[in-house]
């Protein structure tokens, strides 16, 4: 059913009866061309570009709980294309482009919202920081303004530019960049995808990846033996399980990233505004919570929770940076799981298995990549080239030194 | 020493002599600046630790402490820093001289007299002001008379031991954070009132 | 949505009450303190209430029933609980810069001169405009937006989503700087007792009479829970009682500490545990000197959930509207605070707990006009007490819908046969059971169980030294909450090693909790809500289902079930029992939604503590600091120091001008510099010479005694991890120099070498950073300089004391010091250490010894404008992504020994002749200004990444050649001397022609180095 | 989280910094290879269950310590000094 204005006012007049599911909840088939892991964001923009730009659709997205349970519906809801480095940019901004246009592609309003991004900086040292990445920016054709003092008291006049620890003294802002509801762009894949003939199959844990003579030939689930002539695993959080199925080793950790939500109350901010001087970043949601994080807690987790010493980390970065929180209300804060890259950058390659491909690696950055990483992983799956785009995600690049650091930290992931 | 140059407080600038925060009442804390005194780090050398605990007891009449505690006689003793390493403590600078070389070969010894800020905290609230910043047990069960700890206090590093069971205690953070630490400290004493017994030497 | 209807009530036309009229206050009763009386506004209106009261308590005693609009109808809303959970009846409180949004008014003590405010609502609460929306109501079903508002894409920025964000949130935040403060506290224990009730209290006893450590921690302001609430009797006295002479037994202990006020928020890993106390809330303002409110970091071995459990509405037709409480409510409204919630109450219930609201009502002069059971028989006994009240009884029935429009009038009741009726009443009591408060086991990612026998979700497997007692384990009884308690709480104590004492064996006056739970009723008339902050319907639980959003996790972001301000508290089963009917399952087959923490919103504050505006983090100041402020220096934020920038003169018009005179005098006569920021760590022992060769990537087997070198340190992925210096104070003993930002990560990344890779060496290593303030004295007239600081004896002459030499000197008469020839300046400079106590008298001897030859103290720019002017690389460059040799250090890297970074750094790509390297950068144009930041591009090349050959890292306008110069990362750029690029800054709007050049653009043979 | 540092006693975790999986040796000494190297630095198992790890007690004593936690459920079952681990360990051996 196509979704619009009148396709609404016409089930207002039905009660509502009329509306069916918005993508089945297939039982799995024995057999499929392409058996994607992951019912993610990642997973099902996957399957949905290799079936609208490769004709490909017997395939199938094995999730093991419900689509979007892991990170897509976990995260802080960010979308921004404004990297520093050249193995970065041309594929955030390809991700850029298509949240641009993705609504009017799936016919599904996920609100992405171009209220921009700012970025605080603190010191002359940051500054020309974020003019080196600014221009990086505007050299790849991407908008990127550097602010000064009084540029950015325009934009959040309520942050503190009086007491400050560390003064306000500009931001590198990307108008561009926003927030995108995060659920939506789930199950605005998943509905694409299942119209495209795609099958989700939801409740259905993959145990074992079948081998032949070094070629994939399918998966062991619960649900049974899905045989497959090509696997992609599309599993952030917990790649390194899957890949320890077939005896790979990865230079990802799994950490935890904490989240949070204040009660809603009118609106106070209208872009997504990052603290340079502690571990804070917000924004605020349409529904009227602000929705903010800082630091991961910094070990190794699968728990899908963190502990205090974090939390009163981000909130003193909040209160630092915008003291008129204080009365504001914590509402609910939660973890999700991170693959920490040794780089912090993510990895989009084939690996050594011939028919086992890989999507991994993304850090905190993995929701403001899903279309082009889906995008990007469909190229490889259907071609077996890289998309140039993601040319640079290489796994052997840890050991040819082509390393995509944007910090700087070097291969501590718990510091990127 | 015969220097003409005089030492400034660590403290110098920031806390001010006598009664500050809640008026009413006895004050719940006192603070008591300490300047001048005696510290260095000993470090035992690998395999020396009892051969330093015998010179230590034979040359200065200490006993070297475990893990956690501090051995006290008046201002004089050690108070255990890290595995295999003391602070350790003297009224006065001059109270260490000749450390360094009765411990040669068996330990380092470096003076650290400058580099900390040592304020001592008695009074009836002293524990209910330090539970504010410690996240040490300091529960007379759990941290008594002669124990010590190094943790953070704010956000900066701190040591602390326990002189008698008034409760008093000693702390020490690093020279250099001491105007953020006393901007906690008074920050937390304030709802129970506390005196400054002088001013800092500037 | 054009036509903006008012619409006006005839019943609700009656002024409200103003001034002292309570007149729902009961004439006597209740455990406010009737000799305080005390005024209040609400939405401007002058109230009265006691001492004793909450917010929501003294509105019912004024007849107020309208407190809020919901967040997406609007529709009305009055207050549905008396505690925590509740969804509607939530306002502003207080105003300016402490206006609390979203407060709920049923735990919002009163206090004389309250100020609260509805909110969601124009123009005002009775005429709220956008009531229209309920009209919409068809269209507005769970998820409509995701299926419009895509056309034309522009639009939903400019238009629909301001729309949105509008009228969506609920109040509106304080716009100023929050004027309190907060405090945070560490508190630990044997036994935390988490809830104040009948079995919070029972174990708070029993541990406590143990002598076990035991920190009690209630919610509310007065311990007791629903023994405060309910007519019951414990053993031979009331319930209150009771509560009472416990609570003072428990004062008596001193290893007790009662925290109420106080609620335990959230569990975290290994028994620690946050909980906020509300300090002060309770008053207009906080006293002087206290803090708004504290939060506790609590520490238990075990704890004992005793946080009871919150009451079910039934999902009927308009089952929103004010006047429709939770039947506990109102017994607590009855009980508690001596306050009618209506005169004629209809009572609508599951089971038999429902009917102890009839007894209450009766006693309070209520009148009560019906009691509907939908159990289709009640016991002849429970029929007579209704017939002695005069109340009707309905069995097998529900009620369908309700009337009235801004507050309930009637009630629609539907009969075992079908029929169905209206009963004129002014509140509805609805007892549909209780769940377990199961919210805080599930922190810790536990999922809870199910238990048949009371229709909820009780504890399941709980984390280790965690146990339930009384309601929020599942035994709702005040016979079982009394007997848990004291036999957990005395367990806990057990397991912490204390004796416990004998129980008290208390009964209680009978009851029973017998129900059959009614999931939502046949046939409602009109909206019934499941989760009522956040207007979800049942209606919308099956477009959900209808849609596939099945799951529990889908149905909540798809409708927003539970995730209003309530976290769902009265909701979340609810919308589990209709799904797991619609789905024909059994509700724990639906799964359960994971709770977050916290249990209540918590005050952003309380968690930042005293961590904000200046105190967000430490200030480090330099020994210096007092002399630097008496001068007027400028300082500058680096890291967590405090450093002085540079240091204005009278007359000199900016920054550029005092930094170009710094700079010029230090090259001509002399200068001093605080470099006390710089890391230094004494390295000693027997392998202390054997750990620095493995950490350093240049050699230091020759160093000699005396002696100090430069020192690069890598990171083991071949990256420079800092530089700095090594010497060598004697034969096993070092100093080590890092720097400023990398101080305390190359002392930790030393302690991992020596404790984790190499641990048989035997080296002693401290961090001496505190002990030493270090200056910079440099230029021509530095060794004069110092002359009159040195203590006579020390020959700090070229010869004796050459380029790189080290020693202990004394300073001032007698006090030790160190004394580096070394230089960051390029000059003839020396660095002094003295300790830190006489930093501030070294550093006024040194200006007063440098006076006759014209010396200046120089700051931070300064220091860097001449480190640029020599090619030195800092922080700019050690980014993290550069190599030694990127940096142009890689002929000093040692080629015979094993060192951290070694063969990581010979990867292709880090070894590429074409990667960026360091060189620098003056502008054709000399009189065009440099900026970092800016990328390279070849002269003619359009910007674009493939045509990006590197970029600017640091720029200075150099005194010393009167224009700026840079230093930059270029392709292959030490062979491109002589070459022009575009230094291109379009963020900075700039685009200059620069040309390529050696990165020493002073003294590049170093001849007054040596002098 | 709390850690119960061996000579510290049980500090909260923000006492302490993470820096990843104790089992990685590095391979030592001018005859190590490249490719065992980079498996130091960059591959790690990354169980969900078990995990030997490295944390440093910066905030107290400064000893780096091996913790044995859970990575599902962050149940801490041993903590160790590092550097008594480190010295137990034969040549070639993973810690």
């Amino acid at each position: 059913m196509h979704y619009s204005v009148f396709s609404v006012l016409g089930q207002a007049l039905r009660g509502q009866r009329g509306w069916k599911p918005q993508w089945r909840d297939a039982a799995p088939r024995t057999e499929y061309d392409v058996v994607i892991v992951g019912g993610g964001g990642h997973g099902l923009a996957t399957a949905y570009y290799l079936a609208k730009e490769h004709g490909l659709t017997n395939i199938a997205v094995l999730e093991r709980s419900h689509i979007g349970s892991g990170n897509v519906g976990r995260n802080t809801t960010i979308v921004r294309s404004n990297y520093g480095l050249p193995g970065n940019i041309p594929f955030y901004e390809q991700s850029m482009k298509l949240w641009e246009g993705l609504e009017q592609d799936i016919n599904y309003n996920a609100m992405v919202s171009q209220r921009g991004v700012l970025n605080l900086y603190h010191s002359d040292a940051q500054r020309d920081a974020y003019a080196r990445r600014g221009n990086a920016m505007r050299m790849a054709g991407i908008d990127a303004e550097l602010l000064d003092r009084e540029g950015v008291r325009a934009m959040v006049p309520f942050i503190d530019f009086e007491n400050a620890r560390f003064p306000v003294k500009g931001g590198l802002l990307q108008r561009r960049g926003g927030t995108v509801r995060h659920d939506a762009v789930a199950w605005g894949y998943a509905r694409a995808a299942d119209q495209r003939g795609v099958d989700i199959v939801q409740n259905c844990a993959v145990t074992g990846i079948r081998r032949e003579n070094g070629r994939v030939t399918g998966v062991e689930t619960s649900r049974g033996l899905i045989r497959a002539r090509k696997v992609a695993l599309s599993v952030a959080g917990s790649t390194s399980l899957l890949a320890a199925m077939v005896d790979m080793r990865l230079p990802i950790e799994s950490h935890v990233l904490q989240a949070f939500v204040s009660e809603g109350v009118k609106p106070l901010i209208d872009c997504v505004m990052t603290f340079g001087a502690g571990h804070f970043y917000v924004s605020q949601s349409d529904k009227g919570g602000l929705v903010f994080g800082g630091d991961i807690d910094g070990y190794n987790s699968y728990a899908q929770r963190g502990n205090l010493a974090t939390i009163e980390d981000v909130m003193e970065g909040g209160m630092a940076l915008w003291p008129g929180l204080g009365r504001l209300r914590l509402l609910r804060h939660w973890g999700g799981v991170m693959d920490m890259s040794m780089d912090g950058s993510p990895i989009i390659d084939r690996t050594g298995i011939d028919g086992l491909y890989l999507n991994a690696g993304w850090c905190y950055g993995g929701f403001k990549a899903t279309p082009a990483a889906g995008f990007c992983f469909a190229h490889l799956i259907a071609r077996d080239a890289p998309h140039p785009d993601a040319a640079a995600y290489r796994l052997d690049r840890f050991a040819t030194g082509h390393l995509i650091d944007e910090k700087g930290m070097g291969a501590q992931p718990n510091l990127h | 020493m015969t220097s003409a140059w005089t030492p400034r407080s660590a403290w110098a600038g920031f806390a001010r002599a006598g009664r500050h925060g809640r008026p009413q009442g006895e004050p719940g804390v006192r603070l008591t600046l300490r300047d001048g005194v005696g510290l260095a780090t000993v470090i035992a050398a690998d395999g020396q630790e009892d051969a330093l605990g015998r010179i230590l007891a034979d040359r200065f009449g200490w006993s070297l402490p475990g893990s956690g505690a501090a051995t006290l006689v008046g201002e004089r003793g050690l108070v255990w820093s890290a595995p295999g390493q003391w602070l350790a403590v003297a009224e006065a600078r001059a109270g260490l001289q000749g450390l360094a070389e009765a411990l040669r070969g068996v330990a380092a010894v470096t003076d650290q007299s400058d580099a900390r800020a040592i304020v001592r905290v008695s009074g009836p609230r002293a524990r209910g002001l330090l539970s504010k910043g410690v996240a040490v047990d300091l529960h007379p069960r759990a941290f008594a008379a002669g124990q010590a700890a190094v943790t953070s206090i704010a956000h900066i590093g701190a040591q602390i031991w326990q002189r008698d069971e008034a409760p008093t205690y000693d702390l020490a953070v690093a020279r250099s954070f001491a105007g953020s630490f006393w901007s906690w400290l008074s920050h937390a004493a304030a709802e129970f009132g506390y005196e400054v017994d002088r001013e800092a030497e500037h | 949505m054009s036509t903006i209807t008012l619409r006006r009530s005839e019943a609700d036309s009656a002024p409200l009450p103003t001034g002292r009229h309570e007149a729902f206050r009961t004439a006597s009763g209740g455990l406010i303190d009737r000799r305080r009386p005390l005024e209040f506004r609400f939405d401007g209106t002058r109230l009265s209430g006691f001492e004793g009261d909450t917010l929501a308590s003294a509105l019912l005693a004024n007849g107020v029933r309208l407190v809020g609009r919901s967040f997406k109808y609007h529709r009305p809303r009055g207050i549905l609980s008396a505690g925590s959970e509740e969804p509607n009846a939530i306002v502003e409180l207080r105003s300016g810069a402490r206006r609390e949004p979203n407060t709920r008014a049923t735990v919002a003590e009163l206090y004389e001169g309250l100020e609260a405010r509805s909110q969601n609502r124009w123009p005002s609460l009775r005429y709220d405009a956008l009531a229209v929306n309920a009209l919409a109501a068809p269209i507005f079903a769970a998820g409509f937006y995701y299926k419009t508002f895509m056309w034309p894409a522009a639009f939903w920025e400019r238009l629909y989503e301001p729309l949105i964000r509008r009228a969506a949130g609920l109040g509106r935040a304080a716009e100023a700087p929050d004027p309190d403060t907060y405090d945070r506290a560490h508190a630990f224990c044997d036994v935390l007792v988490i809830g104040g009730g009948p079995a919070g209290l029972s174990a708070a006893l029993a541990a406590g009479r143990s002598g076990a450590r035991v920190i009690l921690v209630d919610e509310d302001h007065r311990l007791g829970g629903r023994l405060l609430a309910e007519r019951r009797a414990v053993g031979s006295r009331s319930g209150v009682d009771w509560a009472a002479a416990t609570i003072a037994e428990l004062e008596s202990m001193p290893e007790v500490r009662i925290l109420s006020r106080t609620t335990l928020f959230g569990v975290y890993d290994h028994g620690a545990y946050g909980a906020v106390e509300r300090v002060s809330d309770h008053l207009a303002v906080p006293p002087a000197h206290a803090p708004r409110q504290r939060l506790w970091r609590i520490t238990a071995r075990r704890a004992v959930l005793a946080a009871g459990a919150i009451e079910r509405p039934h999902i009927f037709g308009g089952n929103d509207r004010p006047g429709v409480m939770l039947a506990g409510a109102v017994r607590t409204y009855l009980n508690r605070y001596g306050v009618l919630p209506g005169r004629r109450v209809a009572i609508f219930t599951s089971g038999d707990d429902g009917w102890r609201t009839l007894a209450d009502v009766a006693a309070a002069g209520g009148q009560v006009v019906a009691v509907i059971d939908s159990r289709p028989s009640v016991s002849p006994a429970l029929r007579r007490e209704a017939e002695a009240a005069g109340a009707r009884v309905v069995s097998g029935g529900y009620v369908a819908g309700t009337k009235g429009s801004l507050a309930l009038k009637a009630i629609v009741v539907v009969d075992a046969d079908g029929s169905s009726e209206t009963i004129a009443c002014d509140c509805l009591a609805m007892a549909n059971g209780w769940n377990p408060i199961v919210h805080l086991d599930s922190h810790l990612s536990r999922r809870p169980a199910w238990d048949a026998a009371i229709h909820a979700f009780v504890p399941g497997t709980l984390p280790s030294g965690m146990v339930a007692a009384g309601a929020a384990g599942g035994r709702l009884t005040l016979a079982e909450c009394l007997e848990t308690g004291a036999q957990v709480g005395g367990e806990a104590a057990t397991a912490c090693g204390f004796a416990a004492a004998p129980r008290d064996t208390l009964g209680t006056d009978p009851e029973s909790i017998a129900h059959t739970p009614l999931w939502r009723v046949a046939k409602p008339k009109g909206k019934a809500f499941v989760d009522f902050q956040n207007d979800v319907a049942a209606a919308d639980v099956e477009l959900a289902h209808r849609e596939g959003f099945r799951a529990v996790e889908h149905l909540k972001r798809y409708t927003t079930l539970g995730m209003a301000t309530d976290q769902g508290k009265t909701s979340n089963l609810a919308g589990l029992s209709l799904m797991a009917e619609l789905t024909g399952q059994a509700i724990p087959s639906v799964g359960t939604t994971v709770f977050r923490p916290p249990f209540t919103p918590v005050a952003i504050g309380a968690f930042a503590g005293h961590h904000r505006g200046k105190d967000f983090r430490a200030i480090r100041q330099v020994p210096s600091h007092a002399w630097c402020e008496e001068q007027g220096a400028v300082f500058v934020e680096t890291g967590l120091w405090l450093r002085p920038a540079y240091f204005p003169k009278a007359g000199e018009a900016d920054w550029l001008e005092s930094v170009n005179r710094e700079v010029d005098t230090v090259r001509s006569r002399v200068g001093i510099c605080d470099v006390t920021t710089l890391g230094k760590i004494d390295i000693q022992g027997r392998d202390a010479l054997a750990l620095i060769e493995r950490v350093c990537a240049n050699p230091f087997g020759t160093l000699p005694v005396g002696k100090a070198r430069y020192a690069v340190l890598l990171r083991e992925d071949g990256f420079v991890l800092d530089d700095g210096t090594v010497a060598r104070m004697g034969e096993r003993h070092f100093v080590m120099t890092a720097s400023t930002a990398n101080a305390a990560k190359v002392m930790q990344h030393l302690e991992f070498c020596h404790q984790w890779l190499w641990p048989d060496l035997d080296v002693q290593m401290v961090s001496v950073s505190e002990q030493w303030a270090q200056y910079a004295v440099a230029g021509p007239r530095a060794r004069d300089t110092l002359r009159g600081v040195i203590d006579p004896g020390f020959d700090i002459g070229n010869e004796a004391f050459p380029f790189l030499a080290c020693a202990e000197v004394t300073v001032g008469g007698g006090i030790p010091a160190r004394l580096f020839r070394i230089s960051f300046s390029g000059e003839l400079a020396y660095e002094l250490a003295v300790p830190a106590a006489y930093g501030d008298a070294a550093w006024r001897a040194i200006m007063q010894a440098g006076s006759p030859h014209g010396i200046t103290a120089y700051g931070s720019e300064a220091l860097s404008v001449m480190r640029i002017e020599k090619g030195h690389a800092a922080g700019a460059e050690i980014n993290g992504q550069a190599t030694a040799r990127d940096l142009g250090l890689g002929g000093m890297l040692a080629k015979k020994k094993d060192y951290v970074g070694r063969l990581m750094k010979e990867r292709p790509a880090l070894t590429d002749p074409d990667r960026p390297i360091l060189v620098g950068f003056r502008p054709v144009d000399r009189a065009q200004r440099l900026r970092a930041g800016a990328h390279f591009l070849a002269l003619g090349a359009g910007p674009s990444l493939a045509a990006d050959e590197g970029f600017m890292t640091s720029v200075a306008h150099s005194p010393s050649l009167g224009h700026w110069i840079g230093l930059g990362l270029l392709r292959r750029g030490p062979e491109r001397h002589g070459e022009r690029v575009r230094a291109y800054d379009p963020v900075r709007d700039a685009d200059i022609e620069v040309e390529i050049c050696s990165p020493v653009f002073v003294d590049p043979k170093e001849e007054k180095l040596r002098v | 989280m709390r850690i119960r540092c061996p000579y510290c006693g049980e500090r909260d975790n923000g006492e302490f910094s993470y820096l990843g999986d104790a089992a990685p040796r590095r391979p030592d000494g001018l005859e190590a290879q490249a490719s065992a190297m980079h498996d130091y630095v960059y591959l790690r198992d990354n169980p969900a269950g078990e995990h030997r790890e490295l944390w440093y007690h910066g905030a107290g004593c400064r000893s780096w310590l091996v913790v044995t936690r859970d990575t599902r459920t962050h149940t801490i079952s041993d903590v160790s000094p590092a550097r008594d681990v480190a010295r137990s360990r034969r040549p070639g051996e993973a810690a």
